[in-house]
């Protein structure tokens, strides 16, 4: 920890920050485009300058580290003059379109139009005419007329990703970004540009043109789709009556998380969660039909009794397989308890794990087998937890007059087999803690809140285990 | 004929008037707080497409009266509650009974006279009658369950008793002045003249008694600047309860007192049917008998003696609409009182003003 | 004393709703029942549906979708006016079309409509205007109080 | 004639002009002939630290244009052997007005080439590169040809002159842009990316070619060397002022009678190097303005240009020195013409890396070309002027506070000509 003097207050910061990061820590805000917590400094958008004691001219905060008795400025005359200055050259040429665009309400030019300019357009210039609509990728549109070149795009992929896909073109004011010979960019990272882009250059394509950032509430939770966790923020409309018809998870962007996913997260785990949402359940279904649950009690109470195998979603959080164990494992006394989850996929050494599931760590702790271990036949069945791909290797072993219980909240693809399917709350409904692949555990709260009548896995197992005692 | 008859007809055609006069008297007091206050007043109610200012106004009010909903709450005394609107209205619409509409007229050899029945104690039973009105209000304001009802009933008495007081001993004066207490021979003392010129009409005679009589009749009615038995800006009053024709006949009632009040005052103090110098039936020193007008100065004018009698009965009417829209403008004039205020103008302005003007009455006769 | 003054403000307070009455009488007899047109009308009400006053030009009226020349909407549902609205009464949707957003939906609960004007105030494309005059919308259901704004004919 | 005559009474006390004169000096044999690699052979008979204090009583300072001491410069290079470093000779010369560092690649080179080896065996480097201008083809070839001379003769490659050092020297073509003059976006250029300027800091003398230390220096500067060698680094610092050493040159263009490059001494007067030595202006009319340095300094008014040229005195009189190339403009002259072949210079070669200078060149333009069509009244100049001023000390590199300066300083001097050449506009 060194001492620094911010705006002649003292304060103590760690050491090997810049002043930006520094300043921001401590709570006091610089503004700034092209500085990214995660990116290296580049000081282009010189909208960061401060007065540091010493230097002669306004230096950038996001590339100064800080020194032991540093003294800086940041809201000093000469500061804010220049401030404004440098906020008047990024509109000359802005087109300024914020109501058809889509960063409009977490734009930080906008933001900072809002709070250190305020001015009347001076320059008695024209405009330039560029592209607006040019796709970037299959989920990315760049609009160069709002694009204030903060390369932030440029470095990421430069520096994150390590295959530099974006290029600047052209010099001075022509300059332009643009992918190589305007091919598509081909990343499992394409989301996190637009995520990145301070202003509305760079924009989603899923998002684009569907609702007003500003009706959107952020939730954060961690994201399932493979073994790391990343932190992920939800968003889903606030309540307000004309935006019933909205689905409730608008898009997923990336939680700020430095030990695990710095600020970023792959395509998958941003769009894939909308598909599963889409797969949702919310009937208990019983021989192919409807049934309530005085009906599924005593169903429940005849068949669990007879079960030989369990089988575990990795899906399911520490203290719901500490349950499910102690029920079946401690209780019931079934010898033949699986786990199982979403097949291997492909693995980077950026973010993406193989293990597609949340919380297989967990499961390998407490010593559950794999599915692919299971040798003996099946007759009776409980498949427990999220489920929303089949696996082929237990079809085969299940007998022929077998009982095959489910508790999942998506719909399998063949229901037919499955004799008694009840819905549950998923992965976003529920809070719990999850193991990630390192042995990292996170905690997350409840992103929606689930319909009145669907049971919490955890409320389930506690219905068996009172069905059980009673007897 | 028979005077059974006679008084039938009589009942009859007064009632009639009445109820005329009480709905028109609705659309009156619509249209003279309109013009008060720049607007127009009803003026919608079309029958063929003809609306003509609202002239059939009271007729859609009545039909709608009749109409609603009659509700009666749960809780209530149902009997009193649909009995209570009847004793009000009746009582206040048999004052009528006494008041002479014009001189006794001579159709063919029977002399009729222009009012049901002259009980030589009119005056008192006038203001008897108009007291029992207060029964119905009360059982009204009780009868509903209510305690804002039965806080209006509750006013509405304290506030006649009080001003009943006022009322009788203003009255004392005229009765002091007058030789009867016949309603017809007070109207024909009217007629005649004091010092030639000057008609007695009681307003001349008793000036002082005639304003406490306003005032007091006012608050007797209860309504504004004295409405606090109804109060519609905090308790609603003692009819809260009621809706449909009931609170109609409530509403009916309180123009009908407004109409009793301005007979009684025409009657009382502006010479009832009398018109200054026009005479019937006047002995001439010459012994004829002429009928017309016979002005200060001596100049005659003769009118046959059934022109007079049908001069007499409208400027009866005429008073009396002239009466009642003073009321109106007086209704529409002043804020309603604080009730200490009623009580302190009743209690220690009026009945002392009217002893005193006992007293100056009595002096005055007997010195004369 | 007291009373006595309180007397002759009575009085006074006769007097003048008693010269109320006595004029404006008789500017209604001869403006309504002799039909002679005066300056002076004897009240200030105006009888709404047969006599209708003058709007003024900045009076907020009816809402109206101002369109492009090319007949489409100016609308390109930035949705300020659904931030701004204090009724919640502004539902906007808007698509994507031939490269530009453009609303598709704009509908309006006039019931819910308190005529504020923020909606027109705070439009970055001056698309809606509340100047269309219309002040007399009654309907006897919901349905036809919604306003559908992009409907370009006449309702 | 009567040029040659002053050239020939000052040759004693130049270091270039009587090099220039020479037939075939090019080649080595004529080069060795007049005196070439003596310094080289005599520095490395010498101890590195007396070098380098020679250097730094020479009071040589950069040539290029920023005037900072040369000698303290390579005092910052480390001193550890084992270190690579690299030396980069700017040869890119983009400065419109500029010509003096052609003249001496072409003429003599292997005065370049002897410096580049005093200063590498000075701060102990082993590759040297000349980034040169890529329109200069010319003069890159025969460079190339003087050092191929020189690694013939053994002074450049290994075991120079029996010594333990070893130096090459690459010629590289500068890709074509102006800031690839600014030492930082040099490098950038040098590595094959594009020429934006580095963040300072780290300086160059830390971390710059490939992340090594780099020692950057101008043509001229490194050309001055062999003669500080030769003679010492106090005579060389006498021959200019007092903290400002040797000669200069200057290279004057314009509306003067004698245009040309003209070596005198740090400190002469900018009205006798115009008006004696080049012989005054053409057609003997009136002095107009003066640029002093190239086109990134700004301007000076007749009145002004009494002035000693040495890096001080101009800072002082709010202009700079810069590369020395003086242009001269007379009553015919339009300065709103000046002003607009100046931003559209600046348009067209801002690097468009941080923002106010890529947008306050383009709106500057814009409203430059507005002014130029007449199609504004005058408040716009006070406009120009906030916005020129507003680009200063907020960028990467010196290029937009040349650009502020220079469209400033020509507008609030010449104020009265652009406010009549826009109540022009009706005529």
């Amino acid at each position: 920890m060194i001492k620094i003097k911010i705006n002649d207050k003292e304060y103590s910061v760690k050491e090997g920050l810049t002043v930006l990061q520094a300043a921001e820590e401590v709570g006091i805000e610089i503004p700034h485009f092209c500085a990214h917590e995660y990116l290296k400094p580049a000081g282009l958008c010189r909208m960061c300058l401060v007065e540091i004691k010493g230097a002669r001219k306004l230096q950038t905060s996001c590339t100064t580290p800080v020194k032991e008795g540093l003294e800086v400025w940041t809201e000093s005359e000469a500061v804010v003059k220049a401030r404004e200055e440098v906020l008047k050259l990024h509109f000359a040429n802005h087109p300024i379109d914020c109501p058809e665009c889509d960063q409009a309400g977490e734009c930080s030019l906008q933001e900072y139009y809002d709070k250190y300019g305020f001015y009347d357009n001076p320059y008695i210039i024209k405009k330039e005419k560029r592209e607006k609509d040019m796709e970037l990728s299959d989920n990315l549109i760049l609009d160069r007329e709002r694009c204030i070149l903060c390369l932030r795009c440029v470095r990421f992929t430069e520096e994150i990703l390590g295959d530099k896909q974006l290029f600047v073109y052209e010099r001075g004011n022509k300059s332009y970004i643009s992918t190589y010979k305007g091919e598509k960019i081909i990343s499992d990272y394409s989301g996190n540009i637009a995520e990145i882009c301070p202003v509305g250059a760079i924009t989603d394509k899923s998002f684009r043109f569907k609702i007003r950032s500003w009706f959107l509430e952020k939730r954060e939770t961690i994201c399932p789709l493979c073994s790391r966790g990343c932190n992920i923020y939800i968003e889903t409309p606030k309540d307000k009556p004309y935006l019933d018809n909205y689905e409730r998870l608008i898009r997923v962007k990336s939680g700020d998380n430095g030990e695990i996913n710095k600020s970023f997260i792959c395509d998958t785990g941003r769009y894939k969660l909308a598909e599963i949402e889409k797969r949702r359940n919310y009937k208990a279904i019983y021989e192919m039909q409807n049934v309530n649950w005085v009906r599924i009690k005593k169903i429940l109470l005849e068949h669990i009794v007879t079960l030989d195998t369990i089988i575990l979603s990795s899906w399911l959080s520490n203290e719901e397989i500490d349950l499910a164990l102690s029920v079946f494992r401690d209780y019931l006394n079934i010898k033949n308890i699986f786990y199982w989850g979403r097949k291997d996929g492909e693995e980077d050494n950026i973010l993406i794990r193989k293990d597609k599931n949340p919380n297989t760590t967990y499961l390998i702790e407490k010593k559950v087998k794999n599915i692919d271990s299971i040798d003996s036949r099946i007759s009776n069945l409980l498949v427990f937890g999220d489920f929303f791909e089949d696996n082929p290797s237990v079809k085969e072993m299940i007998g022929e007059n077998s009982f095959i219980m489910m508790i999942s909240p998506y719909l399998p693809r063949d229901i037919g087999k499955i004799n008694l399917l009840l819905p549950v709350t998923n992965f976003l409904e529920k809070g719990g803690n999850w193991t990630n692949y390192e042995g990292r555990g996170q905690t997350t709260k409840p992103v929606f809140n689930p319909k009145e009548e669907i049971k919490t896995e955890f409320e389930i197992l506690q219905i068996i285990d009172s069905l059980l005692r009673k007897e | 004929m028979n005077y059974t008859l006679l008084v039938l007809i009589k009942i009859i055609v007064l009632f009639a008037w009445l109820m005329i006069f009480a709905l028109y008297a609705t659309l009156a007091e619509r249209k003279v707080s309109a013009v008060i206050q720049d607007r127009h007043g009803a003026n919608r109610a079309k029958i063929l497409g003809i609306s003509s200012f609202g002239i059939f106004q009271p007729f859609a009010d009545a039909l709608k009266m009749l109409f609603k909903e009659d509700y009666i709450p749960p809780f209530t005394d149902k009997f009193m509650f649909k009995f209570a609107p009847v004793i009000t209205f009746f009582f206040s619409a048999l004052v009528i009974i006494a008041i002479p509409f014009g001189e006794p007229v001579k159709i063919g050899k029977e002399i009729i006279k222009l009012q049901v029945i002259d009980p030589d104690i009119a005056l008192l039973l006038i203001f008897a009658l108009s007291s029992m009105s207060i029964y119905g209000i009360i059982l009204g304001g009780w009868s509903s369950n209510n305690k804002y009802s039965f806080l209006g009933g509750m006013r509405a008495t304290s506030q006649i008793v009080s001003y009943e007081v006022a009322l009788i001993l203003s009255i004392i004066g005229l009765i002091m002045v007058y030789p009867s207490l016949r309603l017809s021979e007070i109207v024909n003392y009217q007629s005649t003249l004091l010092w030639g010129w000057i008609p007695k009409w009681g307003i001349l005679l008793q000036p002082l008694a005639f304003i406490i009589f306003i005032i007091a009749a006012i608050a007797e009615t209860k309504r504004a600047p004295f409405d606090l038995p109804e109060s519609e800006s905090e308790i609603i009053g003692f009819f809260l309860e009621y809706s449909g024709i009931r609170f109609g006949v409530y509403m009916l009632t309180d123009f009908v007192e407004t109409i009793m009040l301005s007979l009684i005052i025409t009657t009382l103090f502006f010479g009832g049917w009398n018109i200054p110098y026009l005479f019937s039936g006047l002995k001439l020193s010459n012994g004829t008998i002429f009928s017309g007008f016979v002005f200060p100065w001596g100049k005659q004018l003769a009118i046959s003696i059934n022109w007079v009698s049908i001069l007499q009965i409208i400027a009866f009417q005429i008073k009396t609409v002239i009466v009642f829209v003073f009321l109106l403008l007086v209704r529409w004039t002043f804020p309603r009182l604080r009730f200490d205020q009623l009580m302190e103008l009743g209690w220690k302005s009026l009945i002392p003003l009217a002893l005193f003007n006992i007293v100056v009455t009595a002096i005055i006769i007997a010195i004369v | 004393m007291k009373g006595f003054l309180y007397f002759f403000e009575t009085i006074k307070g006769l007097l003048v709703t008693g010269k109320h009455l006595i004029v404006n009488f008789f500017f209604h007899t001869i403006n309504y029942i002799f039909r002679i047109k005066t300056k002076r009308r004897g009240s200030v009400t105006t009888q709404y549906p047969e006599e209708k006053r003058e709007i003024p030009p900045r009076y907020r009226t009816k809402h109206r979708m101002m369109f492009n020349e090319e007949g489409t909407p100016r609308c390109v549902g930035c949705m300020l006016c659904v931030t701004v609205c204090p009724s919640d009464c502004i539902f906007v949707k808007a698509e994507e079309i031939e490269g530009k957003k453009i609303a598709t939906e704009f509908i309006i609960h006039v019931n819910r409509c308190a005529f504020c004007g923020y909606c027109v105030e705070v439009c970055p494309e001056d698309a809606i205007r509340m100047d269309s005059g219309k002040l007399d919308f009654v309907s006897d259901s919901q349905k036809n109080l919604s306003l559908n704004l992009l409907f370009k004919g006449k309702k | 004639m009567e040029k040659k005559e002053i050239r020939n009474s000052e040759t004693e006390n130049k270091i270039f002009e009587p090099l220039f004169n020479i037939k075939g000096i090019e080649n080595m044999e004529v080069y060795e002939k007049h005196g070439g690699y003596l310094a080289l052979k005599k520095a490395f008979k010498e101890k590195k630290s007396e070098l380098l204090s020679e250097v730094k009583n020479a009071n040589l300072r950069g040539r290029g244009g920023a005037g900072f001491p040369a000698g303290i410069k390579w005092g910052f290079m480390p001193e550890d052997p084992n270190i690579e470093k690299y030396l980069i000779v700017n040869a890119d010369e983009g400065e419109p007005g500029t010509f003096k560092d052609k003249y001496i690649m072409s003429k003599i080179p292997h005065l370049l080439i002897e410096g580049m080896i005093i200063t590498s065996y000075i701060v102990g480097i082993k590759t040297g590169y000349i980034y040169i201008r890529g329109e200069y083809e010319n003069y890159a070839r025969i460079l190339e040809k003087a050092i191929e001379e020189a690694k013939k003769k053994r002074y450049l490659g290994k075991n120079i002159l029996g010594k333990k050092h070893v130096f090459n020297i690459i010629v590289h073509r500068g890709a074509g842009a102006y800031i690839c003059g600014e030492e930082t976006a040099l490098i950038e250029s040098l590595e094959g990316k594009r020429a934006h300027p580095r963040l300072k800091p780290p300086f160059p003398a830390n971390s710059g070619l490939y992340g090594k230390p780099t020692l950057i220096n101008n043509v001229e500067t490194i050309a001055s060397i062999p003669s500080i060698i030769n003679k010492g680094g106090f005579w060389f610092a006498s021959l200019g002022t007092q903290k400002n050493g040797g000669t200069r040159l200057f290279g004057i263009s314009g509306k003067v009678k004698n245009p040309g490059i003209y070596e005198l001494p740090m400190g002469t007067n900018l009205k006798d190097i115009i008006y004696k030595y080049a012989g005054g202006i053409k057609d003997d009319k009136e002095l107009k303005a003066v640029i002093p340095g190239g086109i990134s300094s700004p301007v000076l008014t007749p009145e002004e240009i009494d002035i000693s040229m040495d890096f001080d005195s101009l800072m002082k009189a709010g202009s700079m020195l810069g590369s020395g190339a003086i242009m001269v403009f007379d009553e015919d002259d339009s300065m709103v013409e000046v002003l607009r072949i100046m931003i559209d210079f600046y348009a067209h070669e801002s690097c468009g890396q941080c923002a106010p200078c890529r947008y306050g060149t383009d709106v500057l333009k814009k409203m430059i070309y507005s002014v130029y069509n007449k199609e504004v009244n005058e408040e716009i100049l006070d406009m120009i002027e906030e916005t020129a001023s507003g680009i200063i000390g907020k960028t990467i590199c010196p290029f937009g506070d040349a650009v502020g300066m220079a469209v400033g300083t020509i507008i609030r001097k010449f104020k009265k000509e652009f406010f009549d050449y826009l109540r022009d506009k009706n005529d």
